[in-house]
């Protein structure tokens, strides 16, 4: 299989959607002439034109909104937040109408958006764009939530998120754009609602979502070569819908788990998961569940602590250790 | 700002617009009835209301009817329409049927949204009716994206934003302004100016130089201001906006003088101590909108003596039989919460059935 | 002790509290001359006069972004929100402006700012207008978040939060704004970070806020009546900071709790305090911590469903006697 | 739309404007100095961004300082600024020192901001400074805020809000111009034009009429446009909106129009794809604000032959002297992550110590 990067990945995902179906349209600031503030799209405008290609000024609130009402028409739009960061400006576009129009409606409207974009800290921008908001979006009955780590599941995922029929907020990482992994030539999908077991393990499971995925890989292999501790990591990609059973069948097998997010820890998605843990593995669990999330304070901008305030494999080891 | 139905300039004669001169006899007395029925249909709401069958809000049309009714009077088939709360009106006009809008009131499963939106919620988009939206201002970039949408598909169409005086103040209509203009967008956002937003006067919430709607300037959108007492008016500027949007692809921003008779919504107690009873009573007797197109019918010799009671009496009757109907419809089952929050779910497609989608349990 | 009103309540902190300082300032929608959508504030503009209440137009990114700069210069400014709800339209200033101005410039600029009004559902006013933001507010290091369920935490809560020099976010609720209380003429705060055990017991924690605090005592009320269990009631009152140790005390006294919240349940403050008891009581509990949330819908606006939506007693004891 | 700097008109003359013509000469040269030492500043840090020692983003001001040296040149006691992330040229201006600002964006423990906020959050409340704000438009209501806060302490001052052309697409934006009108509060909105928001140009991201600044006519607010490659003109139009929030309380609208030579963010590799080489000589050969003083201040004999290399090098002394303060600072300590999150608990107040604040364990 060819290796490209996830950046890619998620560009020929859209390149196919955009293809395959004329009612996706992908719109947002700088993603047309500029080639994508991050150059996802590149070459997609002057593959695709002017009509399916669509720079917007900076209005998130009326974009996103527009997109919704689009989408109430048969669009399937595909927004790009430059920033999932900047959610902060569209939220009751985002909340009230893509997550709960249909429901109003009693189900006679759908809304078949996603709106996707970088979610992560880690790149000295600070507080105001370094948002993680997935926790905040999983909430919102009505919403989809998607966090792909690697590019494989980035491509196969998004193309589903298209083709899904209710809101989905994709969430990627600008840590993971450069990052290269295999990707089938062939086309695939993979559902939301489906966990994937990144690595098998037997005597702990690190469970994460996201840039954290990759952490939890880190950790996995430094506690294989240094503690003798077999760790099974398993990915969520998908927040809501969630894969429990996958979760659960892990934990049953290792008795032990410790959640990794880049999520801030009050009312994090580890929260969500050890509250679930607690519920239907609590005869299963030989320790406490533990979690991980970035440092509880607003993203620190100094390069020299940014880095220290997400979670790190030391940080998993340590706690990993405690319990094992 | 003196309101133009308030101004002492003769009104042009909007009658002769071409639009309003291949009107039928029938066309106009529909008109009348429409309104009628929108009236006669909230009067009913307000009794079940007081006997405590509606819960929440409610926020009642009964005054600016002409307006629902004029602008819904020139849709085409692709043209759309999106409002507010204040959503009874507009729904009545685009030919939603009383059952199911006064079902939804009483929260029935029988009602237009199964009994989950409720007052602010009325939806039927088989007529191109999009709702009914409780945030203020919320509905703004929707209407934008239903005229996106239309454009996009390569259709002749509009789509008609409706909003309130106050919504002017949120800043998602700004950047919705923009970017319609800035992309020949063919929407018309119409504001339905009542002089209030809750207990606010407009020259409580609003600065402005000549109107509201002299905001859309500054964005080089073409606007105007109406006189919405009279539905001749009302559709001779509507259909210029309308116009722009089908042959320009051009939006409009059209502001509407209106009143609303009764409080901001039932539970507005205060009602007459931020505005004077003998305010609401002029209104009442020299701006209703029904009462001045009966009158202008009469004049023409359309509306025939004895005619206008029998409608009245229909309208009423239309009214008293959504209420039956209503109270006899079944609530919806307790499952049903659960019901319509994912497409995936509700039709049981392999998507709905992967994962987890609720967290109860 | 006379008995007020938990709106009462709040307008007497109000009162006493513009009294007290001038730079003390009401500012929201309908808040002056119409005396509040809900009543909350009646008769303070006639005794304070403009200057003091202020009413404003329907602007809440506007008006909430004015209250922090207002603040950042020495004003105290209690801001209402007609509805939590809309906080949604503001959410950009609440979060980014509001909760990270401080951290931002490496703490040259505070923030004492009061934002208050309604978060809760059922009654009546659908999806859009039923939000319980506290979990999502609550991540936001930086903010802090209070929930009070009686007119005496109200007062007191309140009167503290006015004169915090951080940003308190105050969750009210309309469907106790009618509730009588005992509330003492002398004044008297409450401090934020101090949950309050409303109801003691031996067999279980109930471990609730807001008005889900009511749901948790009539719940025990009947628990002791009809099954002899002795629930004890921990109402947390301030989400953020959070009294831990009171939880973790009660909860080691009766090894069992169930956590209840009006919420949705992902991601809710009930996933954040079981998270917690898994961490520091695994050892603690004989049974795994339940959780009760509003069920994981919009809100529904059907007046025959909207309550069974909410947790109710019969909810509780449900769930306490699956575990008792 | 032709931009000021770009018209064949010729100016007027502004250096007859009163505020002007009370200018010493020693003023004037510091307004050069002040240009210089941000232009060096800035190139400063750019060489120490393509050395990898700054994260993040670096929004380079150079091209537009005689607008922030211009505004805040008249600033008095009560007078404050707030700014969007390009934010360094404000911050110079105000009196901050290089120190703490490269300092700041090396993310060092002196910065100005402890290495907390980094270059598009630098703050001095102590100069009446208040950012550096990274949310485009975010800082709009903020500004609103500080006139709020200025009249209600009953002094005579004005808030200056800094904002790009991009941002005047923000919602937020409008609400406060209704607000400001409304209520009378002395806020100076101005509008730093450099014609691009990223990537796109000022026609693919707003539409109006004349400018931009018209939009607040639709809020009945003044507004004006201004050349900014002058300071003569930056300051006369800016007193005009000074004067007129401190005598009348009312707020303005001033759009500036300037230029960027670099790129949006240093991170901007397009930024000689979506404008040519040619425009940016352009603005360089015919309208660099310190080459135009410069020679105002020859012709006017206020610089003599030779002191403007030695302005030159006193700047770049003190921008080297910067980067080796920057680079010998410490780094913020790693418990500083959770410091700064919450006054109370910074002090250690009764109520800093009463519950858990932060939630990692
Ligand atoms: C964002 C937001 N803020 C506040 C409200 C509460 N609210 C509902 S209607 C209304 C007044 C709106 O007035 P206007 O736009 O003039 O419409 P009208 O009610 O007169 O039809 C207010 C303040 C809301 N629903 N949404
Ligand atoms: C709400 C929001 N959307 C998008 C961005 C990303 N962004 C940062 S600056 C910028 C362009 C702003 O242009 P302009 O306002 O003209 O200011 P200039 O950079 O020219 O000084 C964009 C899109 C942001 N920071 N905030
Ligand atoms: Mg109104
Ligand atoms: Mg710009």
């Amino acid at each position: 299989m060819p290796e490209i990067t996830y950046r890619e990945a998620i560009r020929h995902a859209l390149a196919e959607e955009l293809e395959r179906d004329e009612n996706v349209v992908v719109i947002g600031e700088e993603v047309a002439e500029y080639d994508g503030a991050y150059k996802v799209t590149e070459g997609l405008w002057k593959r695709f034109g002017d009509k399916r290609i669509v720079d917007t000024p900076i209005s998130e609130a009326a974009f996103i909104g527009m997109g919704v009402g689009a989408s109430m028409l048969g669009l399937r739009p595909v927004m790009e937040l430059m920033f999932w960061s900047f959610a902060t400006v569209a939220w009751d576009q985002i909340i009230n109408n893509a997550g709960f129009v249909r429901y109003m409606s009693g189900g006679l409207i759908n809304c078949p958006i996603v709106i996707r974009g970088p979610a992560n800290g880690g790149t000295g921008v600070g507080a105001t764009h370094s948002h993680t908001p997935e926790n905040m979006l999983a909430n919102i009955p009505g919403l989809k939530v998607v966090c792909p780590a690697t590019a494989y599941d980035a491509k196969g995922l998004l193309k589903t998120a298209i083709r899904d029929n209710d809101p989905v907020m994709f969430l990627e990482s600008t840590l993971l754009y450069g990052n290269l992994g295999e990707v089938p030539t062939e086309e695939y999908l993979i559902p939301l609602g489906v966990a994937d077991v990144k690595r098998e393990g037997t005597d702990i499971t690190l469970i994460a979502h996201g840039g954290a995925v990759l952490t939890a890989l880190k950790a996995a292999e430094l506690l294989a070569a240094e503690h003798d501790i077999s760790a099974e990591v398993v990915d969520l990609r998908s927040i809501r819908p969630l894969d429990e059973e996958t979760i659960l069948k892990s934990v049953r097998k290792t008795h032990r788990a410790v959640l990794i997010e880049e999520n801030k820890p009050f009312c994090g998605v580890g929260a969500q998961i050890s509250s679930m843990l607690m519920q239907k593995a609590f005869d299963d669990l030989d320790a406490p569940v533990l979690r991980i999330s970035a440092i509880d304070a607003p993203a620190i901008y100094s390069p020299h602590l940014e880095a220290k305030q997400l979670p790190r494999p030391t940080d998993v080891i340590a706690k990993v250790l405690s319990i094992c | 700002m003196p309101l133009l139905m308030d101004t002492a300039v003769t009104t042009p004669n909007f009658d002769t617009a071409p639009i309003n001169q291949s009107l039928t006899s029938e066309d106009k007395l529909r008109f009348l009835r429409d309104m009628m029925r929108i009236r006669r249909f909230e009067q009913g709401a307000l009794q079940q209301y007081s006997q405590g069958k509606i819960g929440g809000f409610l926020h009642v049309y009964i005054g600016q009817e002409s307006v629902a009714v004029g602008t819904v009077s020139l849709m085409g088939a692709n043209d759309h329409v999106i409002t507010a709360y204040r959503d009874h009106g507009h729904a009545l006009a685009v030919g939603m049927n009383m059952n199911e809008c006064m079902a939804e009131l009483l929260g029935k499963a029988t009602g237009c949204s199964k009994g989950k939106g409720g007052s602010m919620h009325f939806f039927a988009p088989d007529k191109n009716y999009w709702g009914g939206h409780g945030i203020v201002g919320g509905q703004t970039p929707l209407g934008l994206g239903l005229a996106y949408g239309i454009k996009y598909k390569g259709l002749t169409g509009a789509a008609l934003c409706f909003m309130g005086d106050g919504a002017t103040n949120q800043g998602a209509w700004y950047e919705s302004l923009n970017l319609a203009s800035l992309w020949d967008l063919p929407v018309v956002y119409i504001i339905e100016n009542n002089q209030y937003s809750m207990g606010t006067s407009l020259d409580r919430s609003s600065a402005f130089r000549s109107c509201l709607a002299e905001r859309a300037a500054g964005f080089a959108i073409d606007w105007d201001t109406c006189n919405g007492e009279d539905i001749y008016e009302v559709r001779a500027k509507t259909q210029i906006a309308i116009d722009r949007a089908h042959k320009q692809s051009r939006p409009t921003v059209l502001e509407i003088d209106t009143y609303r008779y009764y409080g901001h919504s039932v539970a507005d107690a205060k009602h007459k101590v931020y505005r004077s009873e003998e305010e609401i009573e002029r209104y009442k007797q020299n701006h209703d909108p029904i009462r001045l197109w009966k009158a202008r019918l009469i004049s023409e010799g359309v509306l025939a003596e004895g005619k206008y009671d029998e409608m009245d009496a229909a309208a009423k009757a239309e009214a008293d039989e959504s209420i039956k109907f209503a109270e006899a419809s079944p609530w919806p089952s307790e499952a049903s919460i659960s019901e319509d929050v994912y497409f995936e779910v509700d039709r049981q497609t392999i998507a709905g059935r992967t994962g987890k989608h609720f967290f109860n349990d």
